[in-house]
């Protein structure tokens, strides 16, 4: 899935209509970002733009070279995902005294310039599977919560608003909260930990990951009962990767909230052509059915919304899983 | 080519034939050409100096090397391949010059590597083994537990260990290379009682040694090498001392003086003193060395004299007694504190704290005298190269090249580095431990000429050895048994006494 | 000349050999030194928690680390003939992946399916063997460094997972690859079975074999080994080629338990498996250590984790007690057994 | 007697005194047989991208390369004495995160601001010498063996600075930390000043200085270094020292690079840093190595991903290709060079 452009010139491709784009990947080991980069070769199509790519494999260092190589090869913009929020901002400094325009995807820089943030709300990510799951419940229970790395803010804002929501709407709910660097072991491990003196109500996990081995160990101890029997074990995930769907129809788990990673690469690169072709943007309805804020002087956040996906869409505000708009339904 | 001249065409009476064997290492042309034929029932001793080429010849006639060029036959057949290990193990038993008693198994184990034995099924039986193993050692009365690890043992048990694997193959050919550079004198006469049983039962031996006079008493023939090519060979019986000798030097050999410098007046001071030194393998030990003076310190295996000379270079603590030098104490326990005192040394095993075998000789000769190759800590390697070269010369070490790696000399040229080390920084006191072993006859006199040449510039020297003749550069020798000192000897004497005192025997006579 | 040495000595024995059964003890002790720590941790963790010393959560424990002990079984083996594997990890990962992405459909689950699923244990034992080979012939044909050779592997084999997966995780495998991650024989889950017979079988040939023997005699010195008829060369391949086969075995198992394979699965894990192997008692050196200290190493580091996870060390300090634990076991083995256990 | 042919050999020197010159250019070679790889990248390079050989372009590459270079050459310097440290990695992310930590004030910046930011540097320097003293006491005193010791020391000191840290990035630090990461002089980035002139100073060192040739001696034959009056132990504890405090340096750097320390600062590196000296011709044995030959390594490991960024190639297969090339390097040196680099 490697992107397209042409790999020697490049000069000429900037001028015209196709402006030549830059675009760092994160990361190439999740189904999320993988999605993410299948996706952007076909919307710079869509969009007009021409791409020049980079994989920071997931370390902030290699992203400040890999920016370095693509404005070394004359790109105009350039779209970043920086997992850390904090170390890019020595290089947004550097594009903006290039009057380089930025667009920063999933994450919103600590501080420094960019044109535009484009990012699903990680905080309603936490908060959506928090109800969920109470009012499912009914405001009992035991939920046993996988968090992400520590590392890791989106995994952070996904916890934080998950255990405030809880500590407000479910007081009587109990969370276990466990650390897994985003690594399943690590979470069988401390799930059976906790199994091994609970009676469990609820996960949630922030994160499609585990769940094949979730389900494997629930099953390992008879604890997976389908979806509407008694004893079953409500399941919430994140990402909205066609597994999950899979699984919501199968009866095995309840319910995910679907990244928009479609929507993601597709307003990424229109905010990047935007900048390039010099126009601004303001806050209010971005027209594509979220809301663009400004999160602090001189930085706009356009938040897509991210659907929370049940089986039937029943739920508020949820959609069902075979809605045709998810993306997750229209990937291979 | 060369041939044998023995024209014998019974194939079956030779145990061993090699023949227009060459082999080179990089640079080194180890051997050239050389030839050697081993009748079946003898031993055959195979000498030459240091780097003759010996047990490069060893390696290949126990498989382990292929030669560039020649042939090699073994009891009429030629030599198996390279990779039939076991082919050649039953042709021929080996003690190679290394050791190759491995430290993490043990003894059991190391005496029957590879052919443990096997019980029932495909598995080891380790009460047999063990029980197999404790009679191989009392044949050889070792009083040693099979099961204990071979890392324990002392060097001279290794050895027992070595050459006993090696002679219960049942192989009908048995090479041993310098099997007695470790052991005692005891130890080499139960060495010899052995050979000589299987020698009686038709097993073939070539025997290689730098202890000449173990030749004449236990080899029937011999064959001489030198300079990586065959010299001569010939009956034990029709040759002299002298002239093998000359065969292996290629000199003349001259007539054979007392090789001591004149001894120093009883008056003069200074020089190396141990009082009342005590330590955990030797007790009480008091001794003089005077400037311009020769010790030795003599003792057997275990007798606890390498312990005494390592606490006055700084490698060993003592318990109790002091050292002093030039009457001035000296605080044991740290090496660059004894040289600074002015003690040089050479360390008793060359390979495990002798040499760096990576390093050149040049920084191998000038590791300890750093000081005097540029000042602040900084050295010029100019400076270093041109004190090594003369090291180099004045010990004669071949090559005469300062960048060789040390590692890739013969054993006596690497013994000639550490000597080099010692004298570097021009020694008040210089201590030899087994300055000799494994060194041949001529760099023997040429690492002792050493130490004549360090007294002469007021050096006191102390040599501590098991070997007589290293002893006759000695104006005074204190013989060292079960780390007490049993006796001193002045100016003359007989070595038979000497012999006994380490041995810690009365003489029965006179 | 001086005349020969010859003295009627009595032939008094050379040196008595001391401390040889002293010796053997000392070196069962070596094997066993981590049992008194495990027996602590144990009565701390039923402190701790009244559910951990449950046969639910030992059996729990013990399960999550069979795979991991059959790469400590497999590095072991390495290491006494004195080498080292590294990729080991990356073995582990992606045997079990290659044979999910030979066998699984496409579309979600991310496979090509040429083969059908009842291939993917053969296809993952032979990725194996393959590898195995690799390593061995640039360990030994070439003569390179053990663990530079497999530290490149481990970066290389890492990245082909990362590429045929790209980067996604396969899930949904046939029965025949979770079989040994879910099955139970006798009431025991497989896992466990498999992991403490692997080391049983080590242990007898490691102890009876002639074949185990020899891989103590090529780590203690290899030159005399082959001296010693010892085929070495050959003696290295097959290690190289068994370790990496249970580096997959352990993969299979981890990937069974996990019903899925992550493109980073396993990664990482090789710290802990040295670390395990050397607090077993097992030297980096070559020639010493025991399948049974191993097994211990692991066992330990393992419960350690149980423990800390019972009494709810939060997250971030999580990695600093199971380093400071492994720093400190090693520090105590090295204080009691007294002498380098390098 | 049955004399046989006596050879009327000429008393020639027995070693023929060939190839003198040869070994030591052999050596030399050694030092630089990296440099016809580095030719080839660089000319691959300028045909995938016009933008390649350009000033900028391999500025950037010594400045993103100038803070692991000085933990290749701190790793170099301990290889040489024949010992490891893998904990390197973890101090290059702990020292200056410490520093981070008691010098920024709390909230967003998650320091906990005891010290003025003036003490950031001092404070960093102070970790890696207490991080080198560690190391150095486990190893040389206790007699533990360094690559496990180091090994414990790596997740330990990685978790410790998750556990200050909680995990998050510390970040907008003062000048003073970030000086070194952004500064110029005479043009130049002062983190390539720092690199090439660290690397610079230890040649002459390790050349011209008798503290330097002793690490050859000590990492060729520690008993004979020591039996030669050097002071053994002394150069174990200030070689760890010195490494661990070129490891805060070169964390520095990259953090001044990054203006902030995130918790998995360097995480990782290792690997690349061992890839680097051992390509570079450092064996892991002790003794044989030299710092040219390091920074050539590490040069080329970071020309080789700059070409296959601008080469474009995906996410996925760059880490392939990364383990893949080192391997090539590896055989190839190994072909050329003709005798193991171990
Ligand atoms: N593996 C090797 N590599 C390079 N040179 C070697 C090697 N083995 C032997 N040599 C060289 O070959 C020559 C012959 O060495 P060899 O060990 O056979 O001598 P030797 O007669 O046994 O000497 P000594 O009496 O000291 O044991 C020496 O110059 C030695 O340096
Ligand atoms: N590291 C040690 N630990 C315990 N005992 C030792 C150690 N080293 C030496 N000894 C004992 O000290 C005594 C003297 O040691 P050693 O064998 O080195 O004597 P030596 O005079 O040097 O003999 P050789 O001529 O064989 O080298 C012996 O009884 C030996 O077992
Ligand atoms: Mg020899
Ligand atoms: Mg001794």
């Amino acid at each position: 899935s490697s992107s397209g452009g042409g790999s020697g010139g490049s000069g000429g491709a900037a001028s015209g209509s196709k402006p030549l784009v830059g675009v760092d990947y994160p990361r190439s080991d999740s189904d999320f970002w993988n999605a993410y980069i299948t996706y952007m070769p076909q919307m710079a199509k869509t969009v007009g733009v021409t791409l020049k790519t980079t994989n920071s494999q997931n370390d902030i260092s290699k992203l400040a070279d890999n920016v370095n190589t693509l404005v070394a090869q004359g790109v105009k913009g350039v779209v970043i995902a920086p997992q850390d929020t904090a170390a890019v901002v020595p290089t947004l400094a550097q594009l903006s005294a290039k009057k380089i325009p930025v667009v920063s995807v999933d994450t919103r820089p600590d501080s420094g310039d960019v044109y535009m943030v484009v990012r699903a709300n990680n905080k309603a990510y936490g908060e959506k599977a928090c109800k969920y799951i109470g009012d499912s419940l009914h405001g009992k229970g035991k939920v046993v919560m996988f968090e992400g790395d520590l590392g890791s803010i989106n995994g952070r804002d996904r916890t934080e608003a998950f255990n405030a929501c809880m500590k407000t709407n479910y007081p009587n709910m109990t969370v276990f909260g466990e650390a897994t660097k985003w690594d399943p072991p690590t979470a069988i491990s401390k799930l059976n930990t906790v199994l091994a003196g609970n009676k469990i109500n609820a996960i949630y996990m922030q994160a499609s990951i585990y769940l094949p081995s979730t389900i494997q160990a629930l099953k390992q101890k008879n604890l997976l009962v389908p979806r509407g029997k008694n004893g079953h074990i409500v399941i919430v995930s994140n990402d909205g990767v066609p597994a999950e769907y899979a699984a919501i129809k199968s009866g095995q788990m309840d319910a995910t909230v679907s990244q928009p990673a479609d929507l993601y690469s597709k307003y990424a690169l229109q905010y990047i052509k935007a900048a390039i072709e010099g126009k601004t943007q303001k806050p209010g309805p971005d027209g594509h059915g979220g809301t663009i804020l400004q999160v602090r002087k001189g930085l706009l956040e356009d938040q897509i919304p991210a659907p929370l996906v049940t089986v039937d869409g029943k739920y508020p505000g949820s959609k069902a899983v075979t809605d045709k708009s998810l993306w997750g339904n229209s990937v291979s | 080519m060369s041939t044998a001249a023995v024209d014998s065409t019974d194939t079956a009476s030779w145990a061993a034939r090699v023949a227009g064997v060459s082999k080179t290492f990089g640079a080194t042309r180890a051997l050239r050409d050389v030839h050697l034929d081993v009748a079946t029932g003898e031993v055959h001793a195979l000498v030459g100096r240091n780097g003759a080429g010996k047990s490069t010849l060893v390696s290949i006639l126990t498989g382990l090397q292929a030669p560039d060029s020649g042939t090699v036959e073994l009891g009429g057949a030629p030599g198996p391949s390279l990779a039939d290990r076991e082919a050649w193990r039953q042709r021929v038993a080996c003690v190679y010059q290394r050791l190759t008693v491995i430290d993490e198994l043990s003894v059991a184990e190391n005496l029957f590597v590879n052919r443990q034995v096997i019980g029932g099924g495909r598995v080891i039986s380790w009460k047999r083994l063990h029980a197999k193993a404790a009679e191989l050692l009392g044949e050889w009365h070792l009083d040693i537990d099979p099961a204990s690890t071979a890392r324990d043992l002392t060097i001279e048990q290794k050895q027992y260990v070595e050459i006993a694997r090696a002679l219960s193959f049942g192989a009908r050919f048995v090479i041993l290379d310098e099997p007695t550079a470790r052991l005692d004198g005891t130890g080499v006469q139960r060495l010899f009682e052995r050979i000589r049983a299987l020698r009686a039962q038709g097993v073939t031996f070539l025997y290689i040694s730098h202890h000449l006079q173990e030749i004449f008493e236990l080899c029937e023939s011999v064959t001489v090498f030198r300079d990586a090519q065959f010299v001569r060979s010939g009956r034990v019986d029709e040759l002299s001392r002298t002239t093998l000798i000359e065969a292996m030097t290629g000199e003349k050999v001259a007539v054979r003086s007392d090789p001591r410098p004149p001894a120093p007046g009883r008056l003069i001071e200074g020089g190396l003193q141990l009082d009342g030194l005590s330590g955990s393998a030797y007790e009480d030990i008091t001794l003089t060395v005077r400037p311009g003076e020769i010790v030795g310190l003599a003792g057997s295996g275990g007798s606890g004299k390498f312990e005494i000379a390592e606490a006055v270079c700084g490698l060993g603590t003592p318990s109790r007694g002091t050292v002093s030098i030039d009457a001035k104490r000296l605080r044991t326990g740290s090496v660059p504190r004894a040289q600074r005192a002015g003690v040089g040394f050479v360390p008793k095993d060359r390979h495990r704290e002798g040499l760096v075998d990576g390093l050149t000789v040049g920084d191998n000769a000038t590791m300890s005298v750093p000081h005097r190759l540029g000042g602040h800590g900084w050295v010029s390697p100019k400076r270093q190269a041109a004190y090594a070269q003369e090291l180099i010369r004045r010990l004669d070490i071949v090559p005469p090249r300062v960048d060789q790696p040390a590692g890739e000399l013969s054993g006596g040229n690497q013994q000639k580095v550490v000597a080099a080390r010692a004298i570097a920084d021009d020694p008040k006191v210089l201590v030899l431990m087994a300055p000799t072993a494994g060194v041949d006859v001529r760099s023997k006199e040429s690492l002792l000429a050493t130490a004549v040449e360090a007294t002469e510039r007021g050096a006191a020297v102390l040599v501590v050895t098991d070997d007589l003749e290293d002893l006759r550069y000695c104006h005074r020798v204190s013989v060292v048994f079960r780390g007490r000192q049993v006796a001193d000897f002045e100016d003359q004497w007989d070595d038979r006494d000497v012999v006994a005192a380490m041995e810690g025997v009365e003489l029965s006579d006179d | 000349m001086t005349e020969t040495t010859k003295v009627e000595a009595a032939t008094t024995p050379p040196a008595p050999a001391a401390g040889g059964r002293n010796q053997l003890s000392l070196a069962r002790f070596r094997d066993l030194a981590l049992v008194p720590p495990i027996i602590l941790i144990l009565i701390v963790g039923t402190f701790v928690s009244s559910h951990f010393f449950t046969w639910n959560n030992l059996s729990d424990v013990l399960v999550s680390m069979s795979w991991i002990g059959l790469l400590v079984l497999a590095e072991t083996l390495v290491l006494l003939t004195g080498k080292m594997d590294l990729s080991l990890e990356s073995t582990a990962g992606l045997a079990p992946g290659v044979a999910a992405w030979l066998t699984l459909p496409g579309g979600v689950h991310h496979g090509i399916h040429v083969l059908s699923s009842g291939w993917a244990v053969p296809i993952a034992l032979v990725v194996g063997v393959l590898i195995g080979v690799v390593n061995a012939v640039l360990v030994v044909k070439l003569g390179l460094n053990a663990f530079i050779v497999t530290l490149g592997m481990l970066i290389t084999l890492r990245g082909l997972l990362t590429g045929i997966s790209s980067g996604q995780t396969f899930f949904g495998m046939g029965s025949s690859m979770t079989y040994v991650g879910t099955a139970s024989w006798l009431g025991i889950p497989a896992s466990i079975w498999i992991c403490v017979l692997a080391f049983a079988i080590g242990a007898v040939a490691l102890r009876y074999l002639r074949v185990g023997r020899s891989l103590y005699a090529i780590g203690g010195n290899v030159d005399a080994a082959r001296a010693a008829g010892i085929r070495t060369d050959r003696s290295f391949m097959g290690i190289f080629v068994v370790a990496s086969v249970l580096a997959a075995i352990g993969g299979l198992m981890l990937s069974g338990h996990l019903a899925s394979v992550a493109s980073s699965q396993a990664n990482g894990s090789i710290f802990t498996v040295f670390a395990a192997a050397v607090i077993g008692g097992v030297s980096l050196n070559g020639g010493r250590g025991s399948l049974v200290g191993a097994f211990t190493g692991i066992l330990l580091l393992y419960l350690v984790q149980n423990v800390l996870t019972f009494a709810g060390v939060s997250g971030e300090w999580f990695d600093f007690l199971n380093g400071g634990v492994i720093l400190v076991v090693l520090v105590i083995t090295r204080l009691i057994a007294g002498r380098s256990r390098d």
